[in-house]
C-alpha cells in the first residue's frame, strides 16, 4: 500500500471545482500533511470539464501521478475522463439523486452520497461539494476538524452563519458515509488499500506559484504592479492588490500590455521597484518596449506564466513553449536575463534574485513560470520563504553627492558611461545635478541619440559586458540531482523537477540510476559541457513540442541530446516520465538527428 | 533653485535639428517657460516624449527624460508620476503617436486623469516619416499615402478627451508662444490630466495647415465676442468642440471638482526607497498561507 | 585606372541629397552604365549629415568600395566625413561662395564651383544641386543629354519650365567646369586618374530593394496592402499606394502595426493575397497576431525591412539584426517560412514565391530585407523581371464542387483536415458549404475550440509536417559562388552578398580563393553540413553584433564557426571584407569559442 | 436560399458554454436574427469574434468566421469587407476588448466606415478572465482588482464613437430580443460602420449591471416622452449620448449622408480571384525604371 494519496474532485466548469479542492488542500495542510496540487488534465472531450487533484503524504510530494485514490465525481463525464487512472479499490464518491447513473467500473468502489439532498439539509445546495468532502474525509478516517479550519479560512469573511453551514455540510456527508457504509475499509482492503489520512505535528503553508511571486515581488521591495489580465498570470495581480498598498505601493490595472509594460518601466525611472507578469500573448506585444527597457539600461522584471500556445491555444493548458521568445524575441540585439523557478519555493526567490538582478545590472530580466508551477499549490515549511534573509541590493544609484563623480567636462550626468563592467551609475529624479534624457535610439554616454560608429559599438559592446560581467560575478548553477556517475543525464527547466525527481524514485526501484540537472538559470546559463560529456546519454525533458532547450544545450555543447517532449497541455506525471526516460535507457529510442522529426510525444 | 529658475534652465545644449521655422520650436519655448513659471526644477522635473520630430523635444530639453517607443508615451509618464509624485512629469508628442498608434493610451490615461500634462504638437502629418497623412489630417489633405487625400473625417483630439472624461482640455497654437506657455502652465496647475492640444506646423510636409492658415481660423475662448467662455461649464465646452465651423484657442473645459488618480487611490510616497531587507511585517504574509 | 568611378553628394539633412543622387544615378543607367548606390555611411559626428554614393561601370556592380573618385560636397563637413576615402587625385567640387572654406587635402583636386550663383543664373537658387550634377558630368566627360532625360523624368511633372531650368542649371554647371579648369583631366592623370564615363547601348532598369519587392506583389497578384509608415520600409507602401489600385486592389495606412497585420490578416481570410511591411519596432507588435495567422493557417507575407536595432536604434543606418526574432519570436511554438532576398533583383523573385509559399502552405511568410538592399538603387537588365514568367500558385483552394470532398459525417467543412502532407483544403468565404470558423485557439478539424489532447497533437504535428512537406517539395538551395575546393568557405545572407563577391574579386588578385554560399532561404534552409566538412575554415559574415546566423549554422552542422560581424550601422564594404577575409585566412583571428566575445566587428 | 434563411441558419451545432443566463444568449439570437432579416446567407457572411465569452459566439453561429487574438477584431473584420465587398462582415466583441486593449482600433475603425456591423457585448466586467472591472465598469464597482472600486469613469462607447467620427450609434439590451434584433438589423443596413452597444449582462461576475437594473433604468428613445428622437440631428444624439442622467435604447445617430470607406475609395471588385500569371500589363511596372 502506498503511503500517498491521490485525490481528485472534478465536474464542468463552474461547479466550483477549484475553489472546493484548495479547501481540501488547506485541510490536509493543517492536518501536517504534505500536498501537492494539480489542475490540468488530459480531457479526451471538448471543452467545459474541470478537475482538480491532490497528491497528498506525510512526506514530501512534488509531482502527480496517473493513479486515484478518491475521487469526487460531480458528473459521470469525471468518471470517464479520469477511468485510466482509477485501480480496483479506488472510492468514487458520485451523487447518486442526480439524473445520471455512475457507471464506476466493477473493481472500483462506489460511494452514492446524497450530495444536493444534504447540502440542503445543511443550508443550501450551494454547499454539496463541502458534503462531498465531509464524505471524503470520512472515507480515509481524516479529523473533520482540520477540514473545519479550512472551511473558516474559505468562508470567514462570509460570516459564521456560512462558516458553520458548511461545517455542517461536511460533518453530514462524513455521517452519511460513516451510516452507509460502515465497512467501507473492509472493501477497499479487499484490493489491498486502506485510506487513511494521518496527522503530523508539522506546520504547513500552502501557496501556488503565482501567489510565491507575489510574495518574492513584495520581500523584495517592489512598489509597483502594472498588468493586464490574462491567465495564468492574473493571480499574481490579484495577490499583490490589497498587499502591496501596505507598503506605500500599488497596482494599476492597464488598459493592455503595451500600457502594463510601459507603465512599469516609467514607475522603474522613477526609481520604483517595478514589475508586470503575464502570459505568451503579452509577452509578444510588450517585445518592442523589452528592447526599449534595455536599451535605456532600466531595471524591470517581467514575469511570463506560460500557457500552451501558439497564439491563444489553450489558455488554462500547461506548456513550456515561450522559451526561444524569452532568449531570442525582439528585434535587434538585446541583453536579457531569463531567470525560471523550478518549484513554488523557487518562484519566491528567483523573484526576489530577479529584482536585485534588475537594479545590478540596469536590464530587463524575464522571470519565466510555467501554468503548473503557477496554479501548483503546494506545501512548504514556513521557513522556506525566510524573510529574514532577504537582502535588497540597489547597485549603482548615486546621490546627490555622488553624481559629481560621473559628470564629463562640461558638467554633464554620463548615465551610460562607458565602464569597465558595464554597469553605469543611475541617478533618480531628483538627484541635483542627475538629468539625462534616455532614449531607445542609440545614444552616447550622456543618452544623446548619435549616429557615429565608435560610440554606437562601444555602446553595445558597453550593454552586452553587463552580460559577461554578471556570468563571473554570479552564481548560475544548476540544480543537481542523482548520482554523478550515471550514464544518464536527464535536463529539464521549470516545473519538471519535481516529476523528474520522482521518478528517479521510481527509476531506481528499477535499478536505473541517473543524474539529474534542473536549469534556473536559462540566460546566462551554466556550461553543460563536462555533463554531456561525461554522460553516456543525456536526455532533455520538456512541456513542449519543438525541443527548444535541446536546441540551446545541443548548440551549447555542440553534440545532440535525446528528447521528451510533451505538448498536450498535461504536465510530466512521475511515472510516465519514468517509463520515458527507461525507454531511453534502454535504447528503445534512437537519438534525434538534425532536422528530423524524432521528437517524441510523451503521452 | 525653484524660485530663481527660468525657462533656459530647462534648455539642454543640444541643438534641435528641427528644420527652420518648425513650429515645435515655439511649442518648446512654451514648455519650457511654463515649466518654469510654475516653479519646476529640471533636477524634479520629468519629460516623457513620443517618437517623431516633435518626440525630439525631450532631447532639447534639460531635465530628466525618457524618448520611449511610439505611441507609448503616455503609459510611461503615468508610471514615473505615480510612482513618483514628488516629481513634475511632463509628456509630449506628435498627433501621429499620440492620437493613431497612441489612440487607446490616450482615452485610458484621460480616463485615469493622472496629475501630469501632456502636450501634442499637433502638424496633422507624419514629419518623421516625411509625409504621411495623420488622424488629424483633413480628408481632402494629399500625400504620399493619400495622392487624394485620407478621406476620413479628421480625429478631434479635443471631442476625444472630452468623451474619455477629460477634466483638462485645451488648445493652442505654437506661434501665439505667450497664450500657449499660459495655458500649458495651467495644464500644469491643473489637478489631474491637463491636455493641450497644440498647432505646431510643419513646413516642409504640410503646405494647408500653415501658420498663415491657424492664425487666420483660430478663435481665441476669451475673445469670442459672442459667449463668455465658461470652462467649468461642461455644455458650453462640448458645443465649441464640436463647432463644426471653428477652432479655439484656449481652455475649453476644466473640471474644478478634478480628482486626479493618485488622490483617489491613496498614493503620495516616494516609491523609490525601500527597505535594504524584506518589510518588516513580511512574516505576516507568510503567515497568510497556513 | 580602375574602370569603375565611385562619386558622392554629401551634404545635410534637408539639403536633398538623395533626390539629387537619385537623378545622376537615373543619367548613368540611361547612359546604359551599371550603377550600384549607397545611403549609408559611416557618420563620426553627431547628426545631421547625409550622403548618396554612387558606384558606376560598363560591368556590373553590387557592392560599394571606400574610395571616392568625384565628390560634391555642399558642406565642408561632408569633406570632414569622407576624407580618409579621398585619394590623390580625387575631384571634390565644392561651392567657394559659400561661407566655409573646402579644406580639401593637398593632392585632391578642387574644383569651385558657384552653385548657388548658376541656380539662380538658371532660375532659382533651389537648382544648386543640378549645377553641380552638370559639374560633375563636365568632369567625367559624361554625355548632358542622359542628364537632360533623368532630370525629365525627376521634374518632367512639375511642368516643362522647370525641366528646362534644371537643364540649364545643369548646363551651367558643366560649362563652368569647362571654362574654369580647362586642364581638369590633366590635372587628375598628373596622379594616374582620368575619369570618363563611357556610354554603352545598353537599356537598364535602375531601382531598389522596397520598389523589387513592391513590384514583386503586384506581379505575384497581391491586391490588399495595410501598413503604418517606418523608415526603411515605408518606400514598399508608398510604392504600391497609385498602382495597386490599377489592378482593383487597395493599400490602407493603418493606425499602427497590430491593426495592419490584422488588416492584411482579414484580408487574407477574404482570399485576396495580402500582404504587411514594416521594420523591427512593427515586427515586435505584429509577434502575437503571426500567432494567429500560423495556427488559423492563413497564407500571409509580413515583410520586415531591417535597420539598426535593438529599440528605435538608428532607424537609418543598416542591421541584420532580426533574424532570431524572426525564426523564434512569438510564444509558443509556430511553423514558419523565412525567405531573405540578397539582391535588388531577388527582392522581386522572393517576393512572388514568398506568395506562392503562403498559400501553397497555408503559412505567414517572413520576408526579410535589410536596409541597405532596400535603399539601394541598382541597375539591372529589364529581362531580370520577366513579367511572362510570373507563375501563380494558390494551392488547395477549392470550390462549391470540391467542397464536398472534404466534408464530416455531418457534412461540416473540414479546414483543418489532418492530411498525409499536412495542407488542408481552403474555402473562401462564398464558397457554398464551406463555411468554418477559425480561430487561434487549438481547434480540431473543423476549426472548433479543443483541450482534447489526441487532436491537441495531431494538429501540431499538421502544421509542422507542412514545413516537411515544404521541405521536399520545394527547392530551398542556396546561390554558390567561388571555388568548390577553396579552403575558405565564405556563408552570409542578405545584401552582403554582393560585397563578398567583390571581395573574392579582391582576393583572386591577392592569390586568395574562396568559396561562398549566400543564403536567401533562412527557414526552411537547405542543410550547409557537407559545405562546412569539405572547409578547413568556415566564415560567417553579417551585420549584427552576436552573429545570429553563425549560431544557427552551428547548431546545423555541431560545428564552430568563425565570423566578421559589423554593427555600426553601415553595410560592408568590399575592399574591408576582402582584408577581413583574409585575416581569417592568414590565422590572425582565432576562431571563437562557445560563449566567448570573440565577435570580430569588422569596421 | 437567400429568400429563404431563417435565424436558424446562422446557428452552429456546438453548444455555448456560456453561464446558464448569461445575456450573450439573447445578443447572439438578436444577431442570427438580424442578419437572417437582412437575407444575408451564412455562405457569404463573416462574423469576426474578440476574445472573452462574448468572442466565443463566432463559434456558436454558423457562418465564415474568424476568432482572432484579443483586441484586434475590428481591424480584421475591416480587412475583410475590404477584401471582400460582396460578403457581409459582422464584427463582435466584449467591452474589454473593444473599448480597453481594442480602443485604438475602435476610434480608427468608427472613422473609417467601413461598411460592417460593429456589435460590442457590454458586460461592464471581464468575463472570461473571471472578473476584473472593464473600462466601462462603475467607478465604485468591486472587482477582484478593484475591491474599492476603479475610481476611474467609465468609458462612455457612444460618446467615444460620436466624437470619432460615427456615422451609425445605437445602443440595445439583450434581454430586449426584439428591439436588438431590429437594430442590429438597421446596423448591417446602413451604409457605413453600424455600431451598436449591447448590454448584455454577466450573471457570474456583474451583480450591479443586471437585468433589474436595465430593464429598470434604461430609456428607449422611441418611447421618451420629451423628445421626438430624430437620429439624424446630431445635436440631439449629443445631448442623449452626453446626457450624464440616463441611459438610452435605440439608434442614437444615423449620418444619412454616411459614404462608406469602400465607396470613397472606389473599391468594389472581389479581390480574391486573380489572374493566372502576372497582370497584362505588368511589363509597364518595369518600365517605369527605365
Ligand atoms: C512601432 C513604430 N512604428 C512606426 C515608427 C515610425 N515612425 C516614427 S515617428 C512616426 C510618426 C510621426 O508622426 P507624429 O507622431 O505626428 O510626429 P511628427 O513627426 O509629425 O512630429 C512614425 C510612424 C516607429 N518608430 N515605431
Ligand atoms: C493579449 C491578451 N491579453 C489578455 C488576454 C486575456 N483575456 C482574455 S478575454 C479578456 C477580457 C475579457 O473581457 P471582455 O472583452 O469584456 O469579454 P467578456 O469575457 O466580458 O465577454 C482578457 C483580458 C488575452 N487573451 N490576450
Ligand atoms: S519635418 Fe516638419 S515637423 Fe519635422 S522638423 Fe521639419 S517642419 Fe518640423
Ligand atoms: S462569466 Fe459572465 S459573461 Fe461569461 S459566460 Fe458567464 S455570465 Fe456570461
Ligand atoms: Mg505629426
Ligand atoms: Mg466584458
Amino acid at each position: 500500500m502506498p503511503e500517498d494519496l491521490n485525490w481528485a474532485i472534478g465536474g464542468e466548469a463552474g461547479d466550483g471545482i477549484a475553489s472546493t479542492g484548495k479547501i481540501f488542500a488547506q485541510a490536509l495542510s493543517r492536518a501536517g500533511r504534505h500536498v501537492f496540487t494539480s489542475k490540468e488534465f488530459a480531457s479526451r472531450i471538448r471543452g467545459g470539464y474541470t478537475a482538480y487533484k491532490i497528491r497528498t503524504d506525510v512526506e514530501r510530494v512534488q509531482s502527480v501521478v496517473d493513479r486515484l485514490d478518491v475521487l469526487i465525481a460531480l458528473t459521470q463525464r469525471t468518471v470517464d475522463e479520469n477511468v485510466d487512472e482509477l485501480h480496483p479499490g479506488s472510492v468514487v464518491i458520485y451523487d447518486g439523486e442526480r439524473s445520471w447513473e455512475a457507471e464506476v467500473p466493477g473493481d472500483v468502489v462506489g460511494v452514492d452520497v446524497p450530495l444536493k439532498h444534504l447540502a440542503e439539509q445543511a443550508g443550501g445546495a450551494i454547499m454539496r461539494n463541502v458534503v462531498a468532502l465531509g464524505a471524503a474525509a470520512a472515507i480515509a478516517d481524516f479529523p473533520l476538524d482540520c477540514l473545519d479550519e479550512a472551511l473558516r479560512k474559505r468562508f470567514g469573511d462570509k460570516g459564521e452563519q456560512i462558516v458553520d453551514g458548511n461545517r455542517e455540510a461536511a460533518r453530514l456527508g462524513a455521517e452519511h458515509v460513516r451510516e452507509a457504509y460502515p465497512d467501507l475499509n473492509g472493501r477497499t482492503a479487499e484490493y489491498g488499500h486502506e485510506y487513511r489520512l494521518e496527522r503530523t505535528d508539522a506546520d504547513y503553508v500552502l501557496l501556488n506559484g503565482d501567489e510565491a511571486v507575489g510574495m518574492g515581488a513584495l520581500a523584495a521591495g517592489c512598489r509597483f504592479y502594472a498588468g493586464y489580465p490574462i491567465t495564468p498570470a492574473t493571480d499574481v495581480m490579484e495577490y499583490l492588490k490589497g498587499r502591496i498598498e501596505r507598503y506605500g505601493g500599488t497596482v494599476v490595472q492597464a488598459e493592455d500590455e503595451l500600457s502594463a509594460v510601459n507603465l512599469a518601466l516609467g514607475a522603474a525611472r522613477g526609481g520604483a521597484r517595478a514589475m508586470t507578469a503575464t502570459s505568451g500573448p503579452g509577452i509578444d506585444l510588450m517585445a518592442e518596449t523589452f528592447g526599449l527597457v534595455a536599451t535605456s539600461e532600466t531595471p524591470l522584471v517581467i514575469a511570463d506564466v506560460m500557457r500552451s500556445g501558439p497564439s491563444t491555444g489553450m489558455p488554462t493548458k500547461q506548456e513550456q513553449g515561450d522559451l526561444d521568445m524569452l532568449l531570442y524575441g525582439g528585434h535587434g540585439e538585446v541583453p536579457r536575463f531569463v531567470l525560471a523557478p523550478t518549484t513554488v519555493g523557487e518562484c519566491f526567490h528567483k523573484t526576489v534574485e530577479a529584482f536585485n538582478l534588475a537594479e545590478r545590472y540596469q536590464t530587463p530580466v524575464y522571470l519565466v513560470a510555467d501554468l503548473s508551477l503557477a496554479v501548483t499549490e503546494r506545501t512548504y515549511e514556513p521557513g522556506e520563504f525566510d524573510m529574514g534573509a532577504v537582502e535588497i541590493e540597489r547597485g549603482k544609484i548615486v546621490d546627490d553627492d555622488e553624481v559629481g563623480e560621473w559628470l564629463d567636462g562640461q558638467g554633464r550626468f554620463r548615465p551610460h558611461a562607458d565602464t569597465e563592467d558595464g554597469v553605469s551609475p543611475r541617478a533618480l529624479p531628483g538627484t541635483v545635478g542627475g538629468t539625462h534624457m534616455s532614449t531607445g535610439l542609440e545614444h552616447d554616454e550622456l543618452g544623446r541619440r548619435t549616429e557615429d560608429t565608435d560610440v554606437r559599438v562601444r555602446q553595445v559592446d558597453k550593454r552586452d559586458r553587463k552580460v559577461d560581467t554578471a556570468r563571473e560575478r554570479e552564481d548560475w548553477s544548476p540544480r543537481e540531482f542523482g548520482d554523478v556517475d550515471a550514464e544518464t543525464l536527464v535536463v529539464s527547466w521549470g516545473s519538471n523537477e519535481g516529476a523528474v525527481l520522482e521518478a528517479m524514485n521510481l527509476l531506481e526501484e528499477r535499478g536505473v540510476d541517473v543524474r539529474f540537472v534542473s536549469v534556473p538559470y536559462l540566460f546566462p546559463r551554466a556550461d553543460l559541457s563536462e555533463h554531456v560529456e561525461a554522460a553516456e546519454r543525456t536526455v532533455v525533458v520538456e512541456c513542449n513540442a519543438t525541443g527548444q532547450f535541446a536546441d540551446v544545450l545541443e548548440h551549447d555543447v555542440l553534440q545532440r541530446v535525446e528528447r521528451i517532449n510533451k505538448y498536450t497541455g498535461v504536465r510530466f506525471e512521475a511515472d510516465e516520465l519514468a517509463e520515458e526516460i527507461a525507454a531511453r535507457v534502454d535504447g528503445e529510442h534512437e537519438p534525434d538527428t538534425v532536422g528530423g522529426s524524432g521528437e517524441v510525444q510523451a503521452e | 533653485m525653484s524660485s530663481e529658475t527660468t525657462f533656459v534652465d530647462f534648455k539642454s545644449d543640444t541643438q534641435p535639428t528641427w528644420c527652420p521655422g518648425c513650429g515645435d520650436f515655439g511649442t518648446m519655448n512654451g514648455m519650457m517657460k511654463a515649466l518654469a513659471n510654475t516653479g519646476n526644477d529640471p533636477d524634479d522635473t520629468f519629460i516623457v516624449a513620443g517618437i517623431g520630430c516633435s518626440g525630439k523635444i525631450g532631447t532639447y530639453m534639460h531635465s530628466y527624460a525618457l524618448h520611449g517607443v511610439h505611441g507609448r508615451a503616455l503609459p510611461v509618464g503615468t508610471g514615473v508620476k505615480l510612482a513618483r509624485p514628488d516629481v513634475e512629469v511632463m509628456v509630449a508628442g506628435g498627433d501621429g503617436d499620440g492620437y493613431s498608434i497612441g489612440a487607446g493610451h490616450f482615452v485610458h490615461a484621460v480616463r485615469r486623469n493622472v496629475d501630469l500634462s501632456y502636450v501634442v504638437m499637433d502638424n496633422r502629418i507624419y514629419g518623421l516619416t516625411k509625409g504621411q497623412f495623420s488622424p488629424t489630417s483633413r480628408e481632402d489633405f494629399e500625400t504620399a499615402t493619400s495622392p487624394a487625400g485620407p478621406k476620413q473625417p479628421p480625429v478631434n483630439p479635443l471631442a476625444l478627451a472630452l468623451a474619455a472624461g477629460g477634466t483638462f482640455i485645451a488648445q493652442t497654437f505654437s506661434s501665439d508662444v505667450q497664450r500657449h506657455a499660459e495655458i500649458v502652465q495651467q495644464a500644469i496647475e491643473h489637478d489631474g490630466f491637463g491636455f493641450v492640444n497644440v498647432f505646431s506646423p510643419c513646413v516642409t510636409f504640410n503646405d494647408v495647415d500653415t501658420y498663415e492658415y491657424f492664425r487666420g481660423s483660430l478663435v481665441d475662448v476669451n475673445e469670442d465676442d459672442e459667449v463668455d467662455h465658461d470652462p467649468a461649464d461642461f455644455d458650453q465646452a462640448t458645443e465649441r468642440i464640436l463647432d463644426p465651423d471653428h477652432e479655439y484657442q484656449g481652455v475649453l473645459y476644466q473640471d474644478p471638482d478634478s480628482v486626479p488618480y493618485g488622490d483617489s487611490h491613496g498614493l503620495g510616497e516616494d516609491m523609490s526607497s525601500i527597505p535594504e531587507g524584506a518589510p518588516e511585517d513580511a512574516t505576516d504574509l507568510v503567515r497568510e498561507f497556513y
